[in-house]
């Protein structure tokens, strides 16, 4: 006890090296993969896309605070993921929402969707898929409403009779109908100027930020590869039902939330598989749902419920895609 | 280039060899006291056969076998033994050794007349002389060398195999070895042979040594019977059932030894141990131990005896940095953070790392990116272990193939969340261990 | 009249018929099952803590049916419900007395330590690597695990950053002295006032090396115990609980401090510590 | 015997406490009529299979009373059904399939098994009438917050004008969340009354 | 004819499932949901007593209580008496409630003696399938839906055991999702306020949600 004190070494378990990688990292890497949507979104719905990602972002970030706070966990809103989940919510909203609604969205996303299982990491559901089903079935007018993008050539047609690809060839307006002669050109789906939600609209956006994820292994091939091709196929080969009209696969693929969905939805770490095989298995799940809610259901998009549908399934998932175990 | 032979999983790790790979084996000068465990190898120690006062010789057997799976330990310097008491272990708890104050003369005993032509023993001589000079796995676990060299009744040895990979950071013991030692570890690898019976003798080199993978090529390359396989540089290659599979495209079976599918694998300091235990007679009291370290003056390779404490060590290549340092013995994936510098090397230990500590958040929830199941070269998911061992579901851990865990630390290395998942399991085996026994 | 007959006829019908299948089931697929056992599991709490060693309040049922301990074994149980168990399985419950944990480390922030720790905070991370933290084989390793695990919250952090245990809400239901990697937490009779809170049987001159009030076993409280019942066990002072009169005496001579009264209701305690900054992250200040 | 009575209410309320007849409380609170409608109907079944229950009681062999007690509350759920459909159609077609159900309510069966098997007339009577009530008043509670939120509206009338409902909560998912968020909040409220209780 | 039967059982497996969209059977749904094996075993026995109830309930009330040609008591007594003097739709809830406890207590009896594992994990729910009201909901839908107006629909008695099967299969699908879930958050750090039953209605609202994607789907 006496005497010059010895000096004290760190003590740490093994491995001594660590390879750098963290969740904040992670987390922000994502919110740099989404910012070609997010320019894009504001390039083709302009400041109201703004407001929109703003006020999701920031009721998220501060929801995420409040509710740590008050259980008396450490504050962990600088690790990006709750900025995220705002994002991503805001990407899947339509760009004539009143102001509060995605405020309620990420507030019930966060809330209910993540925190109420435990936070990061602990839960089921994706928190963003949560908050946005959450106020499409709360408030469908407003959810089913959309506005021309503000740069479109044909900005003549009103709101009201607008309608997303997919949802003009389901209500069968042949106005709308796309074809390479109509208002929606393959080239219009690719850049991102048509109707649609205001992060889902440019393939062209989504995919630098997909193709940069899975650069960077934060995204497997597996997922998007399987949900995208099962989309493309099914919608392929199976007929439509009575009424509506048929869509080439190209149009199921640019026209709709298919790219959100599968980069960067059905690829939420927390929520999903684990294993390749079982990545497989949640995007084969994901494109089987979507192209028959699409096809048959009573919603123009499937994206949304399909990816919570297998969610669900993801621990069952789990369990049967166990990787073998060397030796055995 | 052809894609060099690898297994599945595992990770590319900066490689920090540059500091030392190049330094040749130095000799130090005897320490003024050693301190040698008498637990250095698996199974169970040794027996003590000395008392406090009495004067040993350098080589003189100290402890002596107890059990099949043992070993024998040698005085490793003339002197005086002075304690056999607790002290500090570099694997763990203090633990019992014997103490030797040097008096410097280095006297030995006369050592058994050499032996030229080894084939000409028989195996049995060849494990019993590898048992008298306590040869044990120089890699880091301690094996006793006479066992692996008995394959169990029933599996013919095809290969003998040489793990010159040393795929740990920083070391370069093996290296060095391989480059200054060729022709003993030749040698080690004809004994080898010799005493399982194996056909072929290989010996790998990971691909980040291409020195040392000319020299040996350049030795080796008139044998019919000797090859030399280049491999993929990455952790944990030199792991004993992924360089099998590397090699082979043989999975060891889970719970199973090597010699199952025909292999014996042997670390090349072990080799040129056993080399000169059978040629020369020669006990193990020394070995080449890399002291390194991105803040040392004087980082390099040293053969020491075999007790020299760390510091001895540690000031030899150029003394402690100032400020928060952590203290490794062994490579920095598996080796462990020491407390103090008078625990001392031993059989096992075949490096000392000095690292500057990097704080960084440890222990977040897991974030189920995969990475650590996608790292895992044998196919667990660490994350649920983890989780299982964190909240104690000891079936659950089981089920999940707890004890094929080889506590590589890839899964830690990557985890973004920083979990110490290998701590985690470490545990849980341990708590798995001891519930067994209590039923 | 035809109509109210056939319905008569045709509820009656359905139930006489399904009576006869059943009946005749009944036989075909008897099997005996003791209807004790839900009796049994009633009278348990259901709180699946696993203090008795078995897996959860339905497998200790079934345990206790098939004999195999005694109906004692669950500490939560209130000893009215063991009565009612006991008396369920025609046996009788032995007396037994009031047992609470107690924790035999004082050693707190004082207390050397080997190294600087940086891993999972538990004690038994802790204690596994180099021999543990804290230098002191025999000392508390302060990351609190005794105090996770206990159901009832019955360990406190005094001002010293020692667990404590709270006797009036200890159980004994010993899933302490299981986590605890060191094992100083023991199991003693409620009589049992007066202690000697150090669990270290080290030599004197290593303990004063790393604590500064732990045993050195110089037996002055061994001469001063006027009913004899403190002992050395190697180097550690021991009390016979047995002989033990709790007068106190020993506190007194003890150079160490490390015997204390301990109260038996938590509020009597003289001054009690302030733990608020350590509730949640065990912190081993430098 | 108000013993009896306040107990169904409170302390064991069939929904919250005993988590029992969760499925017609989901299905039928999406307003707070039918929650009174479904209310009434299952306290009217659970007090006469009650009373009668308690009748019989010593007439029925053990063996078989589980059938016995089932005929009973069917009888008596026939007659709710007869009597809707003759004189409240619409409440009949909003409740459906669960007029018909009353007869599997867990707290009915529950109720006549555990309580009016044992007890005397009166008792098993307040006991009902209590568990009825109880069960009545969850319901309302339910109901009431689903159709503020969904509907901005009670007993269809509407409420804030302006105020735009969350429409999900008439929806099956927001029975769910509603149960759920209500169930959270009184263990939160029994877990802060136990810490205050300790102390 | 397919089709219908197809269009049937996609309905009330994901468009109408019995536990999310209809709040039939929730008891087992909390209650039984704890782990994965027992969710599989409660599930197999719903589906098979639902199945088995739906082809002896089809048998009673087209034979015994629905009026028309088919009604016994028509057949014998009926001679120039309206046919509708014989309608006991109105015993439909007793007689079917009878029909399901006595399948139960059989399925129950096999189930002890076969699998006593089964029966332990099951616990005190194998009886409460009597009390499920899933099973009796499957019933009486059955006769809301192929018997409108006390007439049986073309293939009525293969429509009743395919709704029978697939209300079986949504139920056993919500459950098996439910435990594989549960057994998930066991090891999570959810609230403790929300623990147990909370949170199990919680993943209910959630999973609900995710099932009224298949809104319309029919």
């Amino acid at each position: 006890m006496k005497g010059k004190k010895e000096r004290l070494f760190k003590v740490t378990p093994a491995p001594q090296l660590h390879g750098g990688e963290s969740i904040p990292r992670v987390m922000w890497t994502v919110m740099l993969a989404l910012l070609p949507a997010f320019l894009a979104s504001l390039y083709f719905f302009g400041w109201k896309a703004f407001q929109i990602e703003a006020v999701s972002v920031i009721t998220a970030i501060f929801t995420e605070a409040v509710i740590q706070k008050l259980r008396g966990r450490p504050v962990t809103i600088t690790d990006g993921s709750a900025a995220v989940t705002g994002l991503l919510l805001a990407f899947t909203l339509p760009m004539d929402v009143p102001i509060w609604l995605p405020a309620v969205g990420a507030a019930f996303g966060i809330g209910v969707g993540k925190h109420a299982f435990g936070g990061l990491g602990h839960n089921i559901f994706n928190p963003a898929l949560i908050g946005r089903t959450f106020v499409m079935h709360s408030w469908l007018p407003f959810m089913t409403t959309w506005s021309p993008p503000r740069l479109a050539m044909y900005a003549q047609v009103d709101a009201v009779t607008y309608a997303t690809p997919l949802g003009a060839a389901r209500e069968a307006v042949i106005s709308l109908v796309p074809s390479p002669d109509g208002i929606f050109s393959t080239m219009d789906m690719f850049w991102g100027s048509i109707g649609g939600c205001i992060g889902e609209t440019s393939a062209l956006a989504l995919l630098l930020g997909g193709v940069f994820l899975l650069i960077r292994g934060y995204v497997r091939w597996q997922t998007p590869a399987a949900f995208i091709g099962t989309v493309v196929l099914l919608t392929w080969v199976l007929p439509v039902k009575e009424g509506a009209i048929a869509l080439a696969p190209y149009h199921h693929l640019l026209g709709g939330g298919l790219f959100l969905g599968a980069f960067f939805m059905a690829t939420d770490m927390v929520t999903t598989p684990v294993t390749g095989a079982g990545m497989l298995v949640f995007g084969l799940g994901c494109g089987l749902i979507t192209s028959i809610v699409r096809l048959y259901g009573g919603f123009p998009e499937g994206v949304c419920y399909s990816i919570l549908v297998m969610n669900a399934f993801t621990p069952l998932i789990d369990k049967f895609t166990r990787p073998r175990i060397f030796g055995t | 280039m052809s894609r060099l032979p690898t297994f599945k999983g595992g990770i590319h790790l900066p490689e920090y060899k540059e500091l030392t790979e190049r330094e040749k084996i130095k000799k130090l000068p005897l320490p003024p006291r050693v301190v040698i465990p008498l637990n250095q190898n698996v199974g169970s120690p040794p027996r003590p056969v000395v008392e406090v006062g009495r004067p040993v010789k350098a080589g003189e057997v100290i402890a002596e076998p107890e059990g099949p799976v043992s070993s024998t330990l040698h005085a490793s310097v003339s002197g005086v033994v002075t304690a056999l008491d607790l002290f500090p272990y570099p694997a763990g708890p203090d633990s019992l050794a014997i103490e030797i104050e040097t008096d410097q003369n280095d006297s030995s005993p006369e050592l058994i007349p050499s032996i030229s032509d080894p084939s000409r023993l028989s195996p049995d001589e060849i494990r019993r002389k590898v048992l008298e000079a306590g040869v044990v796995g120089l890699g880091g676990a301690g094996f006793p060398a006479q066992v692996k060299l008995d394959p169990p009744e029933g599996s013919r040895i095809e290969y003998a195999v040489i793990n010159g990979v040393e795929c740990e950071p920083f070391l370069t013991v093996d290296n060095r070895l391989m480059l200054e030692e060729t022709g003993k570890l030749l040698a080690g690898l004809r004994i080898i042979m010799r005493a399982t019976g194996a056909r072929e003798g290989i010996i790998a080199i990971e691909a980040n040594k291409m020195d040392a993978f000319y020299k040996v090529q350049a030795v080796v390359h008139k044998e019919k019977d000797i090859r030399v396989r280049l491999l993929k540089v990455k952790y944990p290659q030199g792991a004993e059932k992924q360089l099998i599979y590397s090699l082979f495209h043989r999975e060891v079976p889970a719970g199973g030894l090597p010699s199952s599918v025909g292999c014996v694998v042997q670390n090349v300091g072990t080799a040129i141990a056993i080399a000169e235990a059978v040629l020369s007679g020669r006990p193990l009291i020394d070995r080449v131990v890399t002291v390194t370290g991105p803040e040392i003056k004087d980082p390099g390779n040293f053969r020491v005896r075999i007790g020299t404490p760390f510091q001895y060590l540690l000031e030899a290549a150029g003394g402690l940095p100032d400020g928060e340092i952590k203290i490794i013995s062994g490579g920095p994936m598996m080796g462990i953070a020491q407390a103090t510098l008078n625990a001392p090397v031993i059989k096992g230990t075949s490096g000392l790392l000095v690292m500057r500590p990097v704080s960084r958040e440890r222990n977040l929830p897991c974030i189920r990116c995969g990475e650590c199941l996608r790292v895992c070269p044998i196919g667990l998911i660490p994350s649920d272990l983890g989780t299982m061992a964190d909240k104690e579901r000891w079936d659950d851990f089981e089920g999940l193939g707890a004890e094929n865990c080889i506590e590589c630390g890839c899964c830690a290395y990557v985890c973004a969340a920083g979990r110490d998942l290998v701590q985690l399991i470490k545990l849980g085996k341990a708590a798995l261990a001891s519930r067994k026994v209590q039923k | 009249m035809t109509a109210i007959f056939a319905a008569i006829i045709t509820i009656s019908g359905l139930g006489l018929l399904f009576g006869l299948g059943l009946a005749v089931g009944s036989r075909v697929f008897a099997v005996h099952l003791d209807p004790r056992l839900e009796q049994i599991e009633e009278l348990l709490p259901q709180l699946n803590c696993g203090a008795c060693g078995y897996g959860g309040c339905a497998d200790y049922a079934r345990a206790l049916l098939n004999g195999e301990c005694e109906p004692n074994v669950c500490p939560i149980a209130s000893p009215e419900a063991r009565a009612r168990i006991a008396e369920l399985l025609g046996r009788l419950l032995e007396e037994e007395e009031k047992l609470e944990a107690r924790i035999f480390c004082r050693g707190g922030y004082d207390a050397v330590r080997r190294y600087d720790y940086e891993g999972l905070p538990t004690c038994a991370a802790a204690n596994q690597i180099e021999g543990g933290v804290i230098a002191c084989d025999y000392g508390c390793l302060r990351y609190y695990t005794c105090r996770e695990v206990c159901p009832f919250d019955a360990i406190r952090i005094d001002d010293r950053g020692n667990p404590v245990v709270i006797p009036e809400k200890c159980r004994a239901c010993r899933l302490c002295v299981q986590h605890c990697p060191r094992g100083i937490i023991r199991i003693v009779p409620s009589h049992s006032r007066v202690d000697i809170l150090c669990s270290s049987r080290a030599k004197g001159k290593t303990v004063v090396k790393v604590c500064s009030v732990g045993c050195i076993g110089c037996g002055k409280c061994v001469k001063e115990c006027p009913v004899e019942a403190i002992t050395l066990e190697d180097n550690l002072a021991v009390i016979d609980y047995e002989k033990c009169i709790n007068c106190g005496k020993c506190i007194e001579v003890c150079p160490r401090g490390i015997i204390e009264k301990i109260e038996e209701k938590e509020k009597n305690r003289p001054v009690a510590g302030d733990n608020r900054g350590l509730s949640s992250v065990p912190v081993l200040p430098g | 015997m108000l013993k009896e009575f306040t107990k169904g209410i409170f302390k064991r309320n069939p929904v919250f406490i005993l988590l029992l007849g969760l499925c017609p409380t989901l299905a039928v609170s999406i307003s707070v009529e039918n929650a009174i409608g479904m209310g009434v109907a299952s306290t009217f079944v659970l007090v006469f299979s009650n009373v009668i229950v308690s009748l019989i009681r010593s007439l029925v062999p053990k063996k078989i009373r589980i059938p016995c007690f089932i005929v009973v509350i069917a009888t008596f759920v026939t007659l709710v059904e007869l009597f809707l459909e003759a004189y409240l159609p619409g409440l009949n077609k909003s409740l459906g399939l669960f007029v018909p159900l009353i007869v599997v309510n867990c707290i009915i069966l529950g109720r006549a098994e555990a309580f009016a098997s044992r007890n005397p007339v009166l008792l098993s009577l307040s006991d009902g009438l209590g568990m009825g009530v109880g069960f009545t008043g969850a319901l309302v509670l339910l109901g009431a917050i689903r159709e503020v939120l969904g509907a901005n509206a009670l007993f269809g009338f509407e409420l804030v004008p302006g105020f735009r409902p969350a429409m999900i909560m008439i929806l099956p998912p927001g029975a769910f969340l509603t149960i759920g968020l209500l169930l959270g909040l009184f263990a939160l409220i029994r877990a802060r009354r136990e810490a205050r209780g300790a102390e | 004819m397919i089709g219908e039967l197809f269009i049937i059982f996609i309905g009330v497996v994901l468009v109408n499932n019995f536990v999310l969209v209809r709040f039939l059977g929730l008891c087992p749904y909390i209650g039984v949901s704890r782990d994965l094996k027992s969710a599989a075993g409660m599930g197999v026995a719903v589906i098979f007593v639902m199945t088995m109830a739906s082809a002896a309930t089809w048998v009673i009330y087209h034979y015994l209580l629905a009026s028309g040609p088919h009604n016994i008591w028509f057949r014998l007594f009926g001679d120039g008496i309206d046919p509708s003097a014989f309608n006991f739709s109105y015993l439909r809830t007793i007689a079917f409630i009878l029909v399901i406890a006595a399948l139960v207590q059989l399925v129950e009896m096999v189930i002890t003696k076969s699998s006593p594992a089964l029966y332990r994990a099951l616990g005190i729910y194998l009886p409460l399938i009597t009390t499920n009201c899933a099973v009796l909901g499957v019933t009486v839908l059955n006769v809301d839906s192929f018997f409108p107006g006390g007439e049986a629909v073309p293939g009525s008695f293969l429509k009743c055991l395919i709704q029978g099967f697939g209300a079986g299969v949504g139920f056993t699908l919500a459950l098996i999702l439910m435990a594989s879930i549960r057994e998930r958050l066991e090891l999570a750090d959810v609230p403790p306020a929300l623990r147990g039953a909370p949170i199990a209605f919680m993943i209910g609202a959630l999973m609900s949600m995710a099932f009224l994607g298949f809104t319309g789907l029919i």
